[in-house]
């Protein structure tokens, strides 16, 4: 699966995925958002992303790391879309 | 609709949120209210202030979800819940959920279950300043706990 | 003291209560409050108008020792309660209990605790005028089972 | 033990206790309050009291009617003193 980020477009249309960082995560990964080509699950996603550093590899293989997939809680074995937002974020913190 | 759902900057007005509960809802017995302040202390530090942030595509879905699981659950009247973001400091509102009901334990189990949930899946983070610095605000392993008590 | 509890005729400002228990208090980031109010429909009639009478050299002693077992049992801030007795008519606020502290579960328990207790134990008795004319209100057997949430 | 009303009176500092009655309880005994001679526990008080009438015995041996010794919630076996009041009632209905 090539990786060929395009930060800040808009992946709906295409055959791509849009990844968004929040809070804690955002600043470890100095990233706030990628467009990536469309891969099967949040797993697979999660392998790709891995590649990019021990960082990374560590970040989202944590327990504590939550992922929204269109804005809605999910998990590993969640599918994925050409146009999907995916969240990736450290434990809420609100109310 | 009978939910009340905002994300907003704009501090919330407690008595105008309460009377928008109560009027004309003579059916409903039981209103419980929780409102969320800024403490002076939290974590080991003092507090000055907060920045909190969301994500904003979200943050309504996140609490509209939480809303209708605790409807699905209990008997309510209304609803509503009003998430601040943004800065904040000390003593200053952060959140209100406040549920009525016929029943006062419905009120008060809805009210409950809103504010756990919200507390574990609603996506804000806070950020802190503190005499050593900003720092984010580490979760609290008490709030995963609490939505133990709604398993069922 | 922290407590403020009243046994009165007249109506209450949720406003004023809940300022109070705001107002100076940024080490409880908590507040819940429960609000109980005349319904228009009880055990099948339609009610016109309550009223209330009670036992008034017990009912102040009564509310003081359930706010005490609610502070033996967690860790609480300001408390108010508020009842209020005599004649009483549809959507009118009858009672008030507001409890902060520094931890949300411990203000939800507190406050649904005295609730439940005030419930089982404060004597007071409701009167109600319905089309069939007056009749005393019949406990609510909820409201002893209520209490099995708190035995330990 | 005789049975010695003094309606209205104030048993503090005699050999007697105060009985009120409250809601409901109050209109069918359509009594709101007696002085009587201090007997040893509330169940001995019950016993003087049924021997008033059936209507008596009936309400006192409800396990629904309450009790309260000087203004706290109180049940059979509490004893009681000179000057006491004691309490009966009905479930409440009050928040």
């Amino acid at each position: 699966m090539a990786e060929k980020p395009v930060i800040g477009n808009e992946a709906r249309g295409t055959q791509m995925i849009n990844v968004l960082f929040f809070g804690q995560l955002r600043e470890q990964l100095n990233t706030d958002k990628l467009s990536l080509d469309t891969v099967s699950n949040v797993k697979a996603l999660k392998i790709v992303l891995a590649q990019r550093g021990v960082i990374w590899r560590d970040i989202l293989a944590s327990d504590s790391t939550l992922v929204a997939v269109n804005q809605i809680i999910s998990n590993e074995e969640t599918t994925l879309c050409d146009g999907d937002e995916i969240a990736f974020f450290p434990p809420v913190t609100g109310g | 609709m009978l939910d009340t759902i905002e994300v907003q900057n704009e501090d919330f007005d407690m008595s105008a949120l309460y009377n928008a509960l109560r009027h004309n809802n003579t059916s409903n017995g039981a209103i419980v209210t929780f409102t969320g302040l800024v403490r002076d202390f939290n974590q080991g530090h003092n507090v000055g202030e907060l920045f909190l942030e969301h994500y904003p595509a979200m943050t309504k879905i996140s609490l509209t979800n939480i809303v209708a699981q605790a409807r699905q659950r209990w008997t309510l009247g209304r609803i509503s819940v009003i998430h601040r973001i943004g800065r904040l400091t000390q003593g200053d509102q952060i959140v209100f959920v406040g549920v009525t009901s016929a029943h006062r334990k419905d009120a008060f189990d809805g009210a409950q279950f809103i504010m756990d949930f919200l507390k574990a899946e609603a996506p804000f983070w806070k950020r802190e300043t503190t005499e050593q610095g900003p720092r984010w605000v580490e979760a609290n392993s008490d709030d995963s706990k609490a939505l133990t008590k709604w398993e069922r």
